[in-house]
């Protein structure tokens, strides 16, 4: 019987004490904000400072070296460099990122030599930038080509004329060479 | 013909206002728990999302209505229907008014109990037509709730009837007064018991939380009406809110007074005319203030608490709420014939009964307000607020 | 144990003979609200007592441990954090933990101390959803909403600290990936005070409630002999009354120098091992982690955050068992490697969950369908860990 | 947990009296400290019978079963044998030290006895290992595939497993919609 009363009396007082919490909570303000629209500031301003965001890639920057597209374990990076005419070293051909594959894991960031900027604003050739709103209605939407399309075809041509040029010369000073080698033997 | 044009008008404004309500009520019911949540809740179509279940239901007038293959197509049909039905019909003897009721029926609350059994059929009817295990169980399972839980209920009706030595819902109402002092729930503590038991089993009737076994949407993914779509689901989901106001109304109606508000219904208000207009407003208000509390109490019980298991709701039906309902009728017909009405016993146990009720009220806001200095402390500590 | 005397113990709690007999199959998942994720149970139903359980998993198999032997050993630290999304960081420690036993790697005083920080803030963000979604399962929605948006903040603690919210993929061989100010460590401080007045509160608002309790109590009692022989590990091994915890039996990181206790179920409401000691085991298991962060953040110094680790790691030739004290349980990594390429010859994942899973078709057997998601609730099993 | 040393003399001595030499065994420490017990297969039950129910042992307590193939693709002295090697790790379940056992299985037609009786998470892991590695457990409970459909063919952690180019009629290579936008 007193098992029987307590029950009832446990029952009634726990429900009144649970009632009593969420009845508090009626009384308080959501936490949740309404997003996107009724924010006091946009999102990206309130992240910290490594947040990984959407990947970007600085094409000033970047020496084409690839080795963010070899630190990718999911293939995330498509890009080429090859020697033209523009500059010295590697020039950018293309740079594309598939959105849609990346993991957002900072390999890629962490392979970067190339990098830029003081103490604050301090980023990498390849860096996260803190805005996450990619979606897109195709897969092809989730591809970004960093260097545009016609751009980069146009760059491919005229790393292919160098190459030609390249391979033209080295042909000219070692074409003297290699009869001799024949000779020889 | 005319009577009969006049019941098709009003049943129809009845239907209209009834479903309105139900609508009106899931947004109302969203909004309630996002907030106890710490979240917003639908606020989008319309000032505060006030409008959104007209959106929802234009949605759902869209969907295809689908029957399964192997259903038993007739049946499957016509239980939403029957289920509404029995939430629809209830309401017909429930004075919103003094004149502001469908039918004055004397044999009211039995006719009540009578018309609420009508969800069974339907349910176990839906259940079983669906051809889908889950549905199924879910059926048997409301059929075992809702027949069992009619017991209790009517145990505890059976207390009011015994005070007001009716069944006329119209005559409970006068027989209760205005004021707290002369509501039924206050009147003893069997009756006070007996108002308890009703709401408890009024829950469980209404398959809420802590009882939605027969729907329970983590077990049986949604029970009974799992494989309904389109029109035939809403009617489901009509009758599930719809019930909500019958039971705040029959809830307000037999324990707390109805619509009496604030003065003496007195014979001469009996003659047609001479009751004013404002009355008639204003006890409508009151009536609507009270289901609304009582609507409000139900959706609250429903985000704090979780669902029983099949067997202890059993054993809360037939362990606890009839033995104790037993108790009370008992005890209520001994106390009617100790105590009689008006005497000296009888006011301090109505007053003392209404303090009680306060003080329980009152350590209840003082608990609430605990509670918020709790999370003022919590907010304060909380880096990201 | 022999196989008599484990069918003897075994035996159903309601006996089978009592009911009619008519069984009816019904299939639970793997899309069913309860089931977390894509787990399947073929349940063979007698009115509501389960007559026979078939569980049934896979449905989330990726073949992590195929693609490990694919790539560089560093390459497969992203892998790891999908084994439990959860509580991703605890599953990135303990392959690095592994790799740098084998290779003899070391790792900087404060590195270790922020992969503690970060694997206890990740153990209290797993149990908050484990001891969220049990009442959810019994039907109770708030509760878990209220669990989720202490998650939330502790998400944006981990943000700081490793710039994600979730799969962090935050621990490098030899260190961290990346270093945190003082200005975080001030917030995780603050933030403490916060969550010990949310443990008492959350504990108010359900744990108490006796609709809660009667709904757990006696629910899917799982003895501590039974635990062992079914392998589990971690808080359901603790909640059957046997107070192992790697950190504690195996320290590694700095956990020889906590303090802290290991709670034990103690059948409180029950029995030892019911699905309310699960339960109330997670409970104070976070608190304990809330005393650790705090000795962490009274102990952590300047210093560097990564050692020296060759770009190809190639690990000599051998193989290692490594485990550690995951979320969910024991996590061990059993890592085969051949000495000279730079890829894994073979990674085997040992995860609480796949083990906590052997004991369900036992247990289930005389139970009822509501207690079927009770304990399977308070296994707190997450999909992708049985998968893999 | 280090294994105490003397636990360890303690275990060899065990196995070779109460065996009588019938067990090949051979003792090494592995990387993490684990001793590891190197049996020969057929002797697999005689020994999980003594690491479990001895009572000085008491290793009742299943970590994992672990599996591997060692093809011949990769010769190596390390991994000294072409063929299949089975990896058991008990623990103590009073102070969790564990113990590794291990045995190695021919390439062709590997079997091995079952040892669900001694753990009641010994079937799922040795599920996994069949399903996996196409171990097959002599006197199983319930040898089914866990993880893969039962229909799948062929056991991807071995190391010569070719991917089917279809499943059920469903193409396990998708062609990428990408091509569109590919440059080269």
């Amino acid at each position: 019987m007193t098992t029987y009363l307590k029950n009832i009396w446990e029952a009634s007082a726990t429900v009144f004490e649970g009632m009593a919490i969420t009845f508090s909570y009626l009384l308080q303000r959501p936490i949740t904000v309404q997003y996107p629209d009724r924010l006091k500031e946009p999102v990206p301003k309130t992240l910290p400072k490594n947040y990984r965001g959407r990947l970007m890639v600085d094409t000033e920057l970047c020496t084409a070296c690839a080795l963010c597209q070899k630190a990718c374990p999911i293939d995330v990076i498509e890009m080429k460099g090859a020697r033209t005419e523009r500059k010295k070293g590697l020039t950018l051909i293309y740079f594309n990122i598939y959105h849609g594959k990346c993991m957002y894991c900072n390999l890629c960031v962490e392979a970067c030599p190339a990098e830029e900027g003081d103490e604050e604003a301090h980023h990498t050739a390849i860096y996260f930038k803190k805005d996450f709103e990619g979606s897109g209605y195709e897969l092809k939407d989730l591809v970004e080509q960093f260097i545009p399309r016609e751009e980069a075809i146009q760059r491919l041509k005229e790393a292919e004329e160098t190459a030609a040029k390249r391979a033209a010369k080295a042909a000219a000073e070692s074409a003297p060479a290699e009869p001799k080698k024949e000779g020889n033997a | 013909m005319t009577q009969f044009i006049y019941m098709f008008i009003f049943a129809v404004i009845y239907l209209l206002s009834i479903a309105v309500a139900a609508g009106f009520l899931t947004v109302v019911e969203r909004r309630i728990a996002g907030r106890m949540q710490s979240r917003i809740g639908p606020n989008r179509v319309g000032p505060q999302g006030i409008v959104q279940w007209i959106a929802d239901a234009v949605k759902a007038l869209q969907k295809e209505d689908i029957i399964p293959t192997d259903a038993h197509s007739f049946l499957f049909k016509i239980a939403p229907y029957l289920v509404f039905m029995g939430v629809f019909l209830t309401l017909v003897p429930i004075p919103f008014g003094a004149y502001t009721l469908m039918e004055n029926l004397d044999t009211g609350i039995f006719y009540v109990l009578a018309m609420a059994s009508f969800v069974v059929i339907g349910v176990m009817m839906g259940g079983w037509a669906s051809n889908n295990k889950w549905s199924l169980l879910g059926g048997m399972r409301s059929a075992a709730q809702m027949i069992s839980y009619e017991v209790p209920a009517a145990l505890a009706v059976f207390v009011v009837v015994v005070m007001a030595g009716t069944l006329n819902f119209q005559k409970i109402v006068f027989s209760q007064g205005a004021s707290p002092v002369d509501w039924y729930v206050f009147r003893n503590p069997f009756a006070f018991i007996a108002f308890n038991i009703f709401f408890i089993a009024a829950l469980a009737e209404g398959n809420r939380v802590p009882f939605d076994i027969p729907e329970a949407e983590s077990e049986l993914v949604s029970g009974y009406n799992t494989e309904y779509s389109g029109m035939r689901f809403l009617f489901f989901f009509l009758a599930e809110w719809g019930n909500l106001v019958v039971i705040g109304a029959l809830v307000s109606t037999l324990f707390f007074g109805g619509w009496n508000f604030w003065f003496e219904y007195t014979l001469e208000f009996s003659v047609p005319g001479r009751y004013p207009i404002r009355f008639e407003v204003l006890g409508f208000l009151w009536f609507l203030f009270k289901v609304s509390i009582f609507v409000f109490i139900i959706i609250w019980i429903r985000w704090t608490l979780p669902r029983l298991r099949i067997d202890q709701l059993m054993d809360i039906c037939w362990k606890y709420m009839v033995p104790i309902g037993l108790f009370a009728s008992i005890g209520i017909l001994l106390w009617m014939y100790f105590v009689p009405e008006k005497s000296l016993a009888d006011t301090i146990m109505r007053y003392s009964m209404t303090s009680f009720g306060g003080l329980t009220i009152l350590y209840f806001f003082y608990r609430v307000f605990q509670n918020l200095r709790v999370t003022k402390a919590k907010i304060y500590a909380n880096p990201f607020v | 144990m022999t196989s008599a005397t484990r069918e003897k113990e075994l035996k159903p709690r309601v006996e089978i003979t009592q009911i009619s007999g008519t069984e009816i199959e019904v299939n639970m998942g793997p899309h069913h609200p309860s089931t977390h994720g894509v787990i399947r149970f073929i349940l063979f139903i007698d009115g509501e007592i389960v007559v026979r359980a078939v569980p049934d998993v896979g449905y989330l198999h990726r073949s992590i441990e195929k693609i490990a032997e694919s790539m560089p050993y560093s390459f497969f630290m992203p892998y790891t954090d999908r084994v439990d999304y959860v509580a991703a960081i605890n599953c990135n420690l303990g392959y690095a933990l592994a790799i740098e036993a084998m290779g003899g790697l070391e790792v900087p005083e404060r590195a270790t101390w922020l992969r503690m920080i970060g694997v206890e803030l990740n153990r209290i963000m797993s149990h908050l959803v484990g001891v969220g979604a049990l009442p959810l399962d019994l039907g109770a929605f708030t509760p878990f909403v209220h669990a989720l948006r202490e998650r939330e903040h502790m998400m944006d603690l981990l943000e700081i600290l490793t710039g994600t919210r979730m799969n962090n993929n935050y621990i490098r061989f030899g260190g961290v990936c990346q270093d945190v100010d003082d200005e975080f460590l001030k917030k995780l401080e603050k933030y403490l005070d916060h969550f010990v007045l949310f443990l008492e509160e959350y504990d108010r608002l359900i744990g108490t409630n006796k609709i809660f309790i009667e709904r757990l109590k006696n629910v899917g009692i799982v003895s501590g002999e039974k635990a062992l022989s079914y392998s589990f590990s971690g808080p359901n091994l603790r909640a059957s009354g046997i107070g192992l915890d790697l950190r504690k039996v195996d320290p590694y990181c700095f956990y020889n120098d906590m303090k802290f206790d290991v709670p034990v179920g103690k059948g409180i409401k029950g029995t030892v091992g019911d699905s309310f000691d699960r339960y109330i085991v997670r409970i104070e298991e976070m608190a304990e982690c809330e005393k650790i962060l705090r000795q962490i953040l009274s102990k952590i110094k300047e210093g560097p955050i990564q050692s020296k680790v060759p770009k190809k790691l190639v690990l000599p030739a051998g193989e290692a068992y490594h485990h550690t004290e995951s979320a969910r349980g024991e996590l061990g990594y059993h890592i085969i490697s051949d000495g000279k390429s730079a890829s894994p010859y073979r990674i085997k994942i040992r995860t609480g969950s796949f083990a906590s899973m052997t004991s369900l078709a036992e247990i289930f057997k005389g139970m009822m369908v509501a207690d079927v998601i009770a304990y399977f609730a308070s296994l707190d099993i997450v999909a992708p860990e049985v998968d893999r | 947990m280090n294994f105490p040393a003397a636990h360890l003399e303690k275990l060899a001595k065990l196995v070779d009296s109460v065996y009588n030499g019938a067990v090949s065994s051979e003792i090494v420490q592995a990387d993490t400290k684990i001793p590891v017990l190197k049996i020969n297969s057929r002797d697999i039950r005689k020994v999980v019978e003594l690491v479990v129910h001895h009572k000085d042992l008491g290793f009742t307590y299943l970590n994992t079963i672990s599996g591997t193939h060692l093809a011949e693709t990769r010769e190596d002295e390390s991994l000294d044998l072409k063929g299949f090697e089975m990896f058991y790790v008990f623990s103590n379940s009073q102070d969790f030290s564990s113990l590794a056992i291990k045995t190695t299985l021919p390439e062709n037609n590997p079997e091995i006895d079952t040892i669900d009786d001694f753990s009641g998470s010994a079937n799922w892991f040795e599920r996994e290992i069949f399903d996996l590695l196409g171990v097959n457990f002599k006197n199983s409970q319930d040898l089914r595939r866990i993880m893969l459909p039962p229909d799948w063919e062929g056991h991807p952690l071995r190391k010569d497993f070719k991917e089917g180019s279809h499943y059920n009629g469903i193409p396990t290579t998708r062609s990428s919609e990408l091509e569109a936008i590919r440059i080269e």
